[in-house]
Parts: structure tokens; C-alpha cells; sequence
């Protein structure tokens, strides 16, 4: 195939790239933030950044309506953005991935109940399933994670229980049975490395969702209680602003757009790059 | 054909009553609902109303099936905000909802295809890797967002369309772009995909083998066998569409379910959420049996058993 | 002749059709299998043929106790698989392997060929020095030497890739075999190498093959007795030289008449078998081929001939086998 | 002068480490109403020479060098609109598996139209009653009440008859037949073989038969041409290439079919494999899996060169007379890894 200059390997590296220089950022955080993302200044309200005639370089990009300095608070909010999109990934991944394989392996009433149950969540959108917990018993990381989580099983349990099914009748699980394997190892060994690869496109994609659906429910008073800085309560509490201070919400939103941008290239770039479709001619 | 149909119908009713047992649990197992749906102010009468309303001193399965026979019977109780029945005030707002959707989904549906094939036609050329990069800042954006950016730019600097509100075509332009950067970014992408499946199948040799044309290859052989997987796309994608209309409906203050069931959860007006809750979910099913229908009359293999 | 190593009786596998609106009901059966006998005895390459869909391979895989049958007996040296609950099953499996037909598909693309042939033994408990030290061996048995034990089913070529299945059937030591379209699926230069093969390691091990193949041209080559099978029963049985000399069975000569000729100077008039392969779900009474048949008669429409003996050896389940046998020398249909 | 014309024919497949040859100047002519058949096994390179001649080989795949003559003009430097207009009306052509080169959501019915909706001016009514007998005179049994079904409501062979019907349909002078039968049980495959023959006796077009099978060209054709590796090694009357062989891998084919009349413990394999496309060898592609090959053969690229005048091939040893007509069969050797 030709080579081309704009195929999946600038997404990766594109994607790949910022995604590791947010986490560095995330990381080093102490290090690089020049003030206390939770210091209030009422003196220095509503600081425009350094482009606008009234910027000030001791903030950079300005501060927020409590004087707050905008580019710490977006440091370190990066923190619990991206801590509360993998957590909450990763318990989906897990409970997804196990239903769909017990689904797709064993057929059945396991079958039947999970997949009848995936089915119908389906007509339960996610984020009003969170909004309904979320509102009975409050946003805290922890809650957060938990009810993102459980409302994001479905999209891996699809995948997994489709792609067990085939895996199950591909002849080298056969041999292996006719060389008398149980249950345990044929999963262990034949198809659960077999899911990995597309595990880990589903699960970069949904990283990127999970950071979105935080933010949304951000915006409708749900997520983490102020004053804690996340990138998604930045952007809802600018709001309020965004005639007299629009760089609050803006610069929030563009440090968003930038980290799930990247997920999601890095996500996209590496699906192309698993499918054995393309694979197969190289 | 008809039998899939009925079978289809067949499935609605468990369907929903699992919604109905999800809200239940959610609704229930949370706390104690009169604390958690009264606040502190509450009058007595209210909270002996809520109580009454839930049976809170029948056992949990009790409780349960009363709640199943009233949600079937339609009786949902009284709203506490509008003391009128729950359910009439949930479909007086369906018809608002249902437009901002259906426009909204039009919308991203035939950009969405007409760009993902333009990325599939030119795939690993600018155009693809384009269109490609703003389906996917289009994944990224998150659409409350967007929609704030859009009404500083076109409501408030440019003036040329209203913030919020309803009552002309114009109100409804921004609400409808909004809610449909939830689907289009996907649907560039799916029909990307699906079209450079389908653009190594056999058939298409063969129409090329017969002297048919490209435009011909293009619309007859390659699109009907491309379509089906995005609208299998669409119809997962139901829930996460009504998810975007609460939220649009919500910045735009577009009269439709979506607001008042966020407007009904912090009022803790928890007989229009159930009836709101019920509504969407009978939508979102039957809009998922349309797809089907509609997907089995484009590829007979569908109707099988 | 030998003992019998396998003896089936009355073996069945039906796969339900469902159907309904509200409860799915068993509306038909795809009968797959539908009530034979075979014995396959120790030491011979028995073929097993017949078209597509016939059940050849879903026979190939109730013997091997892959599926569950639905009726009858599997006795491997006299004890019943068919009764057996899984655990002792699995302490049985080591005595009865299977060659796929598919070499890309039966290797798993992530082991290395080393771990590939390894996997019986891992499977069964063996050490894991033994377990290399064997896969080597095994490597060279099959004509790949151990310098390629550790690169991935990809880097070989079909033929090759066939020789690891074949390697990794033997791990074990079994006394049967089960080689299902085993060639079907390489380039006819590299047929002949696999066959060689396979005929090598039968007289060296002292293997017991059942050959699954639509292929007559190698089945003539590599059996000793061929068993026909037309949806989902078997038609005829008998020694290779019987069965191609004098076919009993309308379909067996269908089926030997069907085969192209090997040189243009044997091409002979039209004598194709009109009719398409029936739908297996659509069988009624009678005997099976009789709507194909062109010696069909009224008894043949009503009444489902049974597997018989015709001479020693021979048997055919068809009531006009006498006849037709007589008729061999005649031109064909 | 012969119906097509096909002189040097090259085409390659473009890669991330360049281009990989999959025909390599392949010269051969099709005469009106013959049956040639083209046989080679996978990679030789047979399947993408018939692609070539109609231009249907899709990216990556290119042809870069060679002509195919046909009605006094090479198809190679037609425009796309003038090679539309020979597809499907002058060449047609059937592929090996019937179920996906069927177009799933068209009725099969539609999909035999088709050619003639493109092709001609006659109405859609009129194209309907040639299509449907089309449909009859390839065999479909109540053509009339299948006109609307679909692909997968039809057997293996029947797709492969509708398959038929449709390249016809328009009447071409050549019908090219890629692999036809190899994905069909082989009573079936004794019928469409037949019907094949039938009809090209009835339409008088000529066919490209591209098969694996020797027994199908033992059966249908009249020439044939051998190919290895990209490349066409023999070329000659059917019967001569079974009874006259002049090259060693026509020969070693030959030998390896199981054939019922001799009874032999070994069947004779040809060692190795088939080569890799990206590492050919430098002479005779077929030299280091030919057991008379010299050092010379090797090293020296050989050309398909006619020693009779229906007679070519591309051995050198053959050409220079060191090896008799037909090659001797070479004694069984010990499995070779």
C-alpha cells in the first residue's frame, strides 16, 4: 500500500502525544503550576490573560472570578479530568468485558439475561442515568466514578460478547477443546489475548467519553462540588461569564477539547492500525 | 416480515419494564426518598403525600409492584411543581422535543454520510485526514460548550438569531446544530468505515465487469450495502441523542422533556421524572424498531428469522 | 482384518429449527447426521465422502466427541463416548486428534509454533522441559525443522502450516485420527507433500485415519475403504477397490462420474447429475437421492432403504443395488 | 488474427517497500470460439492476468507495461467511458465464489438486467423477458417466480447460473471464467462446466478459463497456457500439454493429480514452495524447486519461445533440446521440509 503522509500513523503520533504531555502535565503538576490553583485573591478578579491589553504576566492566562490563577487551576485540574475518565473507563472495561465474554461463552440464560439487560439500558441514556443517581446521592470522585462506570458496561459488553462468539468458533479453540482444555484455559489462553487489541481501542475512545459525560454533568451542577478544580467546573462556572470573562469558560473548554481531541486520534489511529483488514496487506 | 415485526413489538414491554425496575432501584435504594426528594422545607402535607404515593411501609417488592401498576394504568401521580397530573405535563413537552430531534438527526445524518463517503473516496489523502480531524474535534467538543460558543457568536456578537427560546424556525437553527454535533462527528466516521468495507466487496467488481458506471456503482451497489451498519450505529446512538437534547434543551431553554426533567430532578418533582423517564425510553425503543424495519427493507437478509 | 478401533451405532446429530413469535418453538430439524453405522478398524485410512452439507463433518466431529450426538454410540475400543460426562471425556481426548482442513484458521496467530505443538501437552499435564523437548522432535517428524519453533504461524505457507496441525495432532500419541478436507485447502503441488506425509507417519506410528474429503481423486490414493455419504446417511461402504470398480449406490456413481478426467483424451459424452444438493431440513420419506435418481421407482419414493450387506465388505443402502452393480460395464446414466 | 491479443502484459501491486510483481509480461492470444485455459496455482498470477484484461484491478494493484488488442485497439490506452462500453457487452467475465459477487440487496432478477439497461436501448419491459430467458436457458428451474428473490435464497449453483446468465445476457464474444467452479460440489461443478460448454457452443464466444484444476482444462478446454510465479511457462494444445510436456513445472503438476488408472504408494510432490514475490529468483523462477535444473538455469532469465508452432514454453533446456518431449517423470523423493 502507499505510503501516505496522512494516514493512521500521524493520528497516533498526533494523539499520542498530547495525551503524554497532558499526563506529564497532570504529574508534575506541583512543578509547574506558578501559584496555588485554590488560592482566592479578590484583589486580582477576573484578570484578563497576557494577549488581552489588561493581561498581566503574574497570570498568564488570566484569573478567574475569585481571583484564582486560570493557568494552575487548569494544570491541576487536568488531575481529576483524567483520573475520573480512566477510573471510571476501566471499572466499565472490566464489568463489561467480563458480562460480555461469560455472554459470548457460555450462551444460554447467562446469555440471555445479559445481553436483554444491555439491551435495555439502551433505551436508558447514560448520562440520565447519572443525572438520576447522581442527584440522589451527590457528586463526589468516588460517585462520579461508580455511576459513569456503570452506565458504560454496555459498549464493551457488545463488543466482547460479538467477538467471543466468533472467537468461539474459530477452529483453534476447537483444537484446543479436542486436545482436552477446559473452559478456564481455552478463555485464558485463546480468547481473552484475542480481545485485547480492540480492548484497548474501546477503551481509549471511552476514556475521552467518560471525561465528556464529567464535564456535562459539570455544566448541569452535578459533578465535583466547587471549589474543586476539574476542567469540566471551570467550564460551567464560566459560563455564567462568558460576556465579561469568556476566556474562563474558553480556555477551559480549548484545554478539553485539546486532551479528548488527542484520546480520541490516538484511539482512531490505532483501531486502523488493528484492523486486520488493513493489516493483512502490508 | 410481519412476524419480526410482532416479535419486535413483543420485546418493548420487557424492555421497559426493566427501565421501570432500573428507576425503581435508583429511586429507592439511594436513601430515604422522602428526605432525598422533599427538601428540608417540605411541608408535612407533602411528605405525607410521598409517602402515602410510595407505599413506604409495604416491603420493597410490594412497592415495586404497586409502582409497576400505577406507571401501567399511566397514573404517575401529581406533579409537585405544576399540581397537575404528571404525566399530561411530560407530553405536552414531547412534540418541542421531538422536533428538535428529528431536525437535529436529519441534519447529522446526511452530513454525516455525504462526508464520511468524501473521506472514504479520498481516504489517506487532506480531504480524509481533514474531515476526519474535525469529525473527531467534533467527538471532542463538549456540546455545552459549543453551544455557548454559538450563541456568543451568533446570537450575541452577530445578532442574527435569537439566544434562547422557541417560537420561530430561527430559534430552532442553534438548538439543532448543537444537538447535532452529538451524532454528525460519528456518523462521518462510521461511514467511513463502512464504505471502505464495502468498497472491497466482489459485487462491485461485477457491476464494474457489467459497463456500469461509477456514479451507478456509487448509489446502487455500494451505498445500499454501506447504510445498514449506520443505522445500526443510529439506533445504539438513541440514548446518547436524548442525552444531548437534556443538555441542549437546557443551555438553549428549548421547552421540551429534556429541560423539564432536569428542571423536575432539582425541583425533586419525582412524579414527572418517572413519567419523563417512561416517555423517552418508549421513544428511544420504538425509534430503535424503526431502524429496524427500515434496515430490513433495504437488505433482505434481515428479514430471516 | 483388523479389530475395529471405533464402532458407531445409530449415531444422530439434529440441529432444532426454531421458530415462533412469543415462545420459540422446535418447528423442524436440520438433521446433519441422521442414524449411522461405521466401523473404522485399527491401522486403516477409512475415507469418509460426500458433497457439502452431507455430514460428513459434523460425523468427523461426534466421533472425535467435539459435539454432543443427539442418538447412538461412539465405542472407542468398546467404551461409549457418547455417554461420558465432560470430565472423562477430557482424560479420553488424548487418544483421538483431528487434522483441520482450515491451516490458517487452526493455528492460533499469537503462539509461537513451538507453543502450538506444545499445547496438547501443556494441556495434559506434562513438564515443561518434556514439552519442548518433544515439539522438537515432533518438528522434525513433520519435515520442519526446529530452527522454526519459535516464529509465528504467519511467517509459513500453507503446506507448512498443515505440517504444525499435523505435528500438533500427533503431540499426544493417538490412536486415531480424524483429517477433515486436510489437503482441500493447499495448492495441488503441495497436496502431494502433505499426502506423502501423512502416509509416512501412518506406517511409522501405526495411525488409524478416518479421511474426510470430497476429493475422490486422493481418496482413491490414500484409503484403504471409503464410506459415501448423502445427506446425512451413509449410502455405501466398501474397500477402495470395490467402491471405484463397481460402485453399487446411484449416487456413488454420480459422484465417481462427476470427477473430471485426468486427460483430455478420456472426455466423455454429457453425464452430469441433474438436480441441486436438496435442502437437508427438506427431507421427507423414502430414500434421500431418489429425486435426484435417475433410477428412481415408486418403492424407492416411499420407502427409505436401509444400509445392507451386498457382498463382504460391501454394503449399500439402495434397492436396486443388484441391478445397478450388474450394470457397471454398460455406459453410464 | 486472434479475437484478443495480449502482448507483455504487466502488472504489480504497490507496497510500503515498493512494488511487487504479480504478472511479469505475459503474452498470450484467445482465438474466436476457443476455450483456453489458464492454469496456475495461487500466486501464479493467473487471476490478476484476467482482471488486468478488462482493467478491474483495484488499488493497490496497477498494470504498467503490455497491450491487449482486441477489435483492433489496445483496452489498456481506452478512456473509461470507451472501456465501460466493452465490459459486460464484448467481455464479460464470471468470478469463483457466485455468493459475493452477487449484489446482496438486489433481486437477481434486477441484477441480470442490468448489463442490458447499461448496454442497450430497449426498455426496461423488454429487458425484463431477456433476462428472464437468460435465466431459463442457464437452467434456473421457474425462472419466472425467482426473478425477485434474492442471492442468499439460492443454492451454490444456482448463483453460479445467475452469475452466468448475466455476463451473457448481452451476447459477449468473450466470457472470461475465473476459477467458476472451484467453490462448488463437484457434481455441481460437472453441471456448470457442462452448461458452459452448451452455451458456448449455442453463442459461439470464446472463453478465458482460469482454473487450478488440471481436470477441469482436461475437460473443457482446447489450448492452454501454463503459469508460474507471474510468468507463462507453456502454452500449447490441451492435448499436448498432458502428452507432449515441455516444461519441468507443467510436468511436476501434471504428475502430482492422484490418477485412478496407476496405482502408486507415493504420489510424486514437487519440493519447496511456491516462491515469495518479493524475493524471485534471479533466472528460471521455478529453478530451485526443478529437479533438472542446471547452475545455469538459475542465473539466466529464460522467454517463452515456441518450439513448435503451436508449441512454446519457457525452459531453455527444453529449447535446446538437453531434455526429451514429454519431461520424464523424476522418482519420488523423501519429504523435504
Amino acid at each position: 500500500m502507499k505510503h501516505s503522509m496522512f494516514g493512521k500513523k500521524l493520528k497516533m503520533r498526533l494523539g499520542g502525544g498530547i495525551v503524554i504531555a497532558v499526563i506529564l502535565m497532570a504529574i508534575f503538576a506541583p512543578l509547574l503550576a506558578p501559584h496555588d490553583p485554590y488560592d482566592q485573591d479578590l484583589m486580582s478578579r477576573l484578570i484578563p490573560p497576557f494577549w488581552n491589553a489588561q493581561g498581566d504576566w503574574t497570570y498568564p492566562l488570566g484569573t478567574d472570578n475569585f481571583g484564582r490563577d486560570m493557568l494552575s487551576r487548569l494544570i491541576y485540574g487536568s488531575r481529576l479530568s483524567i483520573t475520573v475518565g480512566v477510573a471510571a473507563a476501566l471499572l466499565a472495561c472490566t464489568m463489561g468485558t467480563i458480562l460480555g465474554m461469560w455472554a459470548g461463552y457460555s450462551g444460554g440464560y447467562a446469555e440471555t439475561a445479559i445481553m436483554r439487560l444491555a439491551d435495555a439500558q439502551l433505551a436508558f441514556p447514560d448520562i440520565l442515568l447519572a443525572i438520576l443517581i447522581v442527584a440522589a446521592v451527590g457528586g463526589s470522585a468516588l460517585n462520579l466514578i461508580l455511576v459513569l462506570g456503570l452506565s458504560g458496561w454496555t459498549v464493551y459488553a457488545r463488543v466482547m460478547y460479538n467477538m467471543t462468539r466468533s472467537i468461539r468458533e474459530r477452529p483453534f479453540v476447537e483444537a484446543a477443546v479436542s486436545h482436552g482444555a477446559r473452559s478456564a484455559y481455552i478463555i485464558r489462553q485463546h480468547i481473552f489475548p484475542q480481545l485485547i487489541p480492540v480492548l484497548t481501542v474501546v477503551a481509549t475512545l471511552q476514556v475521552a467519553q467518560m471525561i465528556l459525560q464529567e464535564t456535562a454533568l459539570s455544566f448541569l451542577g452535578l459533578g465535583l462540588p466547587p471549589p474543586t478544580a476539574t476542567w469540566g467546573n471551570m467550564l460551567a462556572e464560566g459560563r455564567d461569564r462568558m460576556w465579561a470573562a469568556p476566556w474562563i469558560s474558553n480556555l477551559s473548554g480549548v484545554a478539553i477539547i485539546i486532551l479528548v481531541w488527542g484520546i480520541n486520534m490516538l484511539g482512531n489511529g490505532l483501531r486502523e492500525h488493528l484492523d486486520p483488514n488493513q493489516r493483512g496487506r502490508q | 416480515m410481519f412476524a419480526f415485526i410482532v416479535r419486535r413489538l413483543l420485546t418493548i414491554p420487557i424492555t421497559i419494564l426493566l427501565v421501570v425496575f432500573v428507576t425503581f432501584i435508583v429511586l429507592r435504594v439511594t436513601g430515604d426518598p422522602v428526605q432525598i426528594y422533599l427538601d428540608i422545607n417540605a411541608t408535612p402535607e407533602q411528605t405525607a403525600l410521598l409517602r402515602e404515593r410510595l407505599h413506604l411501609d409495604e416491603p420493597l417488592i410490594v412497592q415495586f409492584g404497586l409502582f409497576l401498576w400505577d406507571v401501567l394504568r399511566g397514573d404517575f401521580g401529581m406533579s409537585l411543581q405544576f399540581a397537575t397530573p404528571a404525566l399530561p405535563v411530560v407530553l405536552g413537552r414531547l412534540g418541542a422535543t421531538i422536533q428538535l430531534v428529528s431536525v437535529a438527526l436529519l441534519f447529522a445524518f446526511v452530513f454525516g454520510v455525504a462526508g464520511g463517503i468524501v473521506a472514504a473516496l479520498r481516504k489517506d489523502r487532506l480531504p480524509d485526514f481533514l474531515l476526519s480531524a474535525l469529525a473527531v474535534a467534533g467527538q471532542s467538543m463538549p456540546s455545552f460548550w459549543l453551544g455557548i460558543l454559538l450563541i456568543q457568536t451568533f446570537a450575541l456578537d452577530l445578532k442574527w438569531l435569537p439566544t434562547s427560546g422557541t417560537g420561530s424556525w430561527q430559534h430552532l437553527i442553534l438548538p439543532a446544530v448543537t444537538l447535532a454535533t452529538f451524532l454528525l462527528p460519528n456518523f462521518i466516521l462510521i461511514t467511513r468505515t463502512t464504505v471502505l468495507e464495502t468498497r472491497s466487496e466482489l459485487f462491485l467488481t461485477t457491476a464494474r465487469s457489467k459497463g456500469a458506471s461509477e456514479s451507478s456503482i456509487m448509489f446502487r451497489h455500494l451505498l445500499p450495502n454501506a447504510i445498514n451498519p449506520v443505522l445500526s450505529f443510529l439506533g445504539l446512538q438513541m440514548g446518547r441523542l436524548v442525552g444531548g437534547s437534556i443538555i441542549t434543551e437546557t443551555i438553549f431553554a428549548w421547552p421540551g422533556i429534556g429541560s423539564l426533567m432536569i428542571r423536575s430532578i432539582f425541583q425533586r418533582d419525582v412524579p414527572v421524572v418517572i413519567a419523563a423517564v417512561f416517555i423517552v425510553s418508549i421513544a428511544i425503543v420504538l425509534a430503535n424498531l424503526l431502524v429496524d424495519i427500515l434496515q430490513s427493507l433495504i437488505d433482505p437478509r434481515m428479514r430471516l428469522d | 482384518m483388523a479389530e475395529p478401533l471405533v464402532e458407531i451405532r445409530n449415531l444422530a446429530k439434529h440441529f432444532p429449527i426454531t421458530k415462533g413469535i412469543v415462545r420459540r418453538r422446535q418447528v423442524s430439524e436440520i438433521r446433519a447426521v441422521d442414524g449411522i453405522d461405521l466401523t473404522i478398524h485399527s491401522g486403516e485410512t477409512l475415507a469418509l465422502v460426500g458433497e457439502s452439507g452431507c455430514g460428513k463433518s459434523t460425523a468427523g466431529r461426534l466421533i472425535l466427541g467435539l459435539l454432543p450426538p443427539t442418538d447412538g454410540a461412539i465405542l472407542h475400543q468398546g467404551v461409549d463416548i457418547a455417554a461420558m460426562n465432560p470430565a472423562q471425556l477430557r482424560q479420553m481426548r488424548s487418544r483421538f486428534q483431528m487434522i483441520f482442513q482450515d491451516p490458517f484458521g487452526s493455528l492460533n496467530p499469537r503462539m509461537t509454533v513451538r507453543d502450538l505443538i506444545a499445547e496438547p501437552l501443556k494441556i495434559n499435564g506434562y513438564g515443561k522441559a518434556e514439552r519442548l523437548e518433544k515439539a522438537d522432535a515432533l518438528l522434525e517428524a513433520v519435515g520442519l525443522g526446529s530452527q522454526h519453533a519459535s516464529r509465528y504461524p504467519h511467517e509459513f505457507s500453507g503446506g507448512q502450516r498443515q505440517r504444525i496441525g499435523i505435528a500438533r495432532a500427533l503431540a499426544l500419541g493417538p490412536d486415531l485420527v480424524v483429517a477433515d478436507e486436510p489437503v482441500s485447502a493447499l495448492d495441488v503441488s503441495v497436496q502431494a507433500q502433505v499426502i506423502n506425509l501423512m502416509q509416512d507417519l501412518q506406517q511409522d506410528l501405526g495411525l488409524t485415519y478416518l479421511f474426510i474429503s470430497h476429493d475422490l481423486g486422493i481418496v482413491h490414493h490414500i484409503a484403504d475403504r471409503v464410506a459415501v455419504m448423502y445427506l446425512g446417511r451413509i449410502v455405501e461402504v466398501a474397500t477402495k477397490a470395490a467402491l471405484f470398480a463397481s460402485p453399487a449406490h446411484p449416487y456413488t456413481r454420480a459422484l465417481l462420474d462427476a470427477i473430471p478426467v485426468s486427460r483430455p483424451d478420456q472426455r466423455r459424452p454429457e453425464r452430469a447429475l441433474s438436480g441441486d444438493l436438496p435442502d437437508v431440513a427438506s427431507v421427507v420419506g423414502g430414500c434421500r437421492f431418489a429425486p435426484r435418481c435417475p433410477f428412481a421407482t415408486d418403492r424407492c419414493r416411499t420407502e427409505d432403504p436401509a444400509l445392507r450387506d451386498l457382498a463382504a465388505g460391501h454394503s449399500v443402502a439402495c434397492h436396486h443395488a443388484e441391478a445397478l452393480r450388474a450394470d457397471n460395464s454398460k455406459p453410464r446414466i | 488474427m486472434a479475437l484478443l491479443n495480449i502482448s507483455g502484459l504487466t502488472t504489480v501491486f504497490e507496497t510500503a517497500t515498493g512494488p511487487v510483481g504479480a504478472v511479469d509480461g505475459a503474452s498470450f492470444t484467445l482465438e474466436a470460439g476457443e476455450v483456453l485455459g489458464l492454469v496456475g496455482e495461487s500466486g501464479s498470477g493467473k487471476s490478476v492476468s484476467a482482471f488486468s484484461i478488462l482493467r478491474l484491478i483495484n488499488p493497490p494493484g496497477k498494470i504498467i507495461g503490455g497491450r491487449v488488442e482486441f477489435g483492433g485497439r489496445d483496452l489498456l490506452s481506452l478512456a473509461p467511458r470507451e472501456m465501460r462500453a466493452v465490459r459486460g457487452k464484448d467481455i464479460s467475465m464470471i468470478f469463483q465464489e457466485p455468493l459475493s459477487s452477487l449484489n446482496p440487496v438486489q433481486t437477481i432478477g434486477a441484477q441480470v438486467m442490468e448489463p442490458l439497461l447499461i448496454h442497450t436501448s430497449i426498455g426496461k419491459r423488454k429487458a425484463r423477458d431477456r433476462a428472464l430467458a437468460m435465466l431459463y436457458r442457464v437452467g434456473i428451474p421457474d425462472a419466472e417466480s425467482r426473478f425477485d428473490v434474492y442471492p442468499h435464497q439460492l443454492s451454490g449453483g444456482l448463483r453460479q447460473r445467475v452469475m452466468i446468465a448475466l455476463a451473457l445476457v448481452c451476447e459477449p464474444k468473450i466470457l472470461i471464467a475465473d476459477e467458476p467452479t472451484t467453490a462448488l460440489d463437484v457434481t455441481i461443478q460437472a453441471q456448470i462446466l457442462a452448461l458452459l460448454k452448451d452455451l458456448q457452443s449455442e453463442l459461439g464466444m470464446a472463453i478465458l478459463l482460469i482454473t487450478h484444476d488440471l481436470g477441469v482444462i482436461a475437460e473443457v478446454a482446447d489450448r492452454v497456457a501454463v503459469m508460474y510465479a507471474g510468468q507463462i511457462v507453456e502454452s500449447a494444445p490441451v492435448q499436448a500439454i498432458f502428452d507432449d510436456t515441455a516444461h519441468p513445472y507443467a510436468a511436476a503438476l501434471i504428475n502430482s493429480i492422484p490418477d485412478r488408472t496407476r496405482q502408486a504408494r507415493r504420489l510424486i510432490a514437487v519440493k519447496g514452495n511456491i516462491p515469495d514475490p518479493r524475493h524471485l529468483p534471479p533466472g528460471c523462477r521455478f529453478a530451485p524447486r526443478c529437479g533438472f535444473a542446471q547452475p545455469s538455469c538459475v542465473t539466466t532469465v529464460q522467454k517463452l519461445t515456441a518450439v513448435d508452432p503451436t508449441h512454446a514454453t519457457a525452459c531453455m533446456r527444453v529449447q535446446a533440446g538437453e531434455l526429451p518431449r514429454p519431461i520424464p517423470t523424476l522418482t519420488p523423493e523423501l519429504p523435504h521440509g
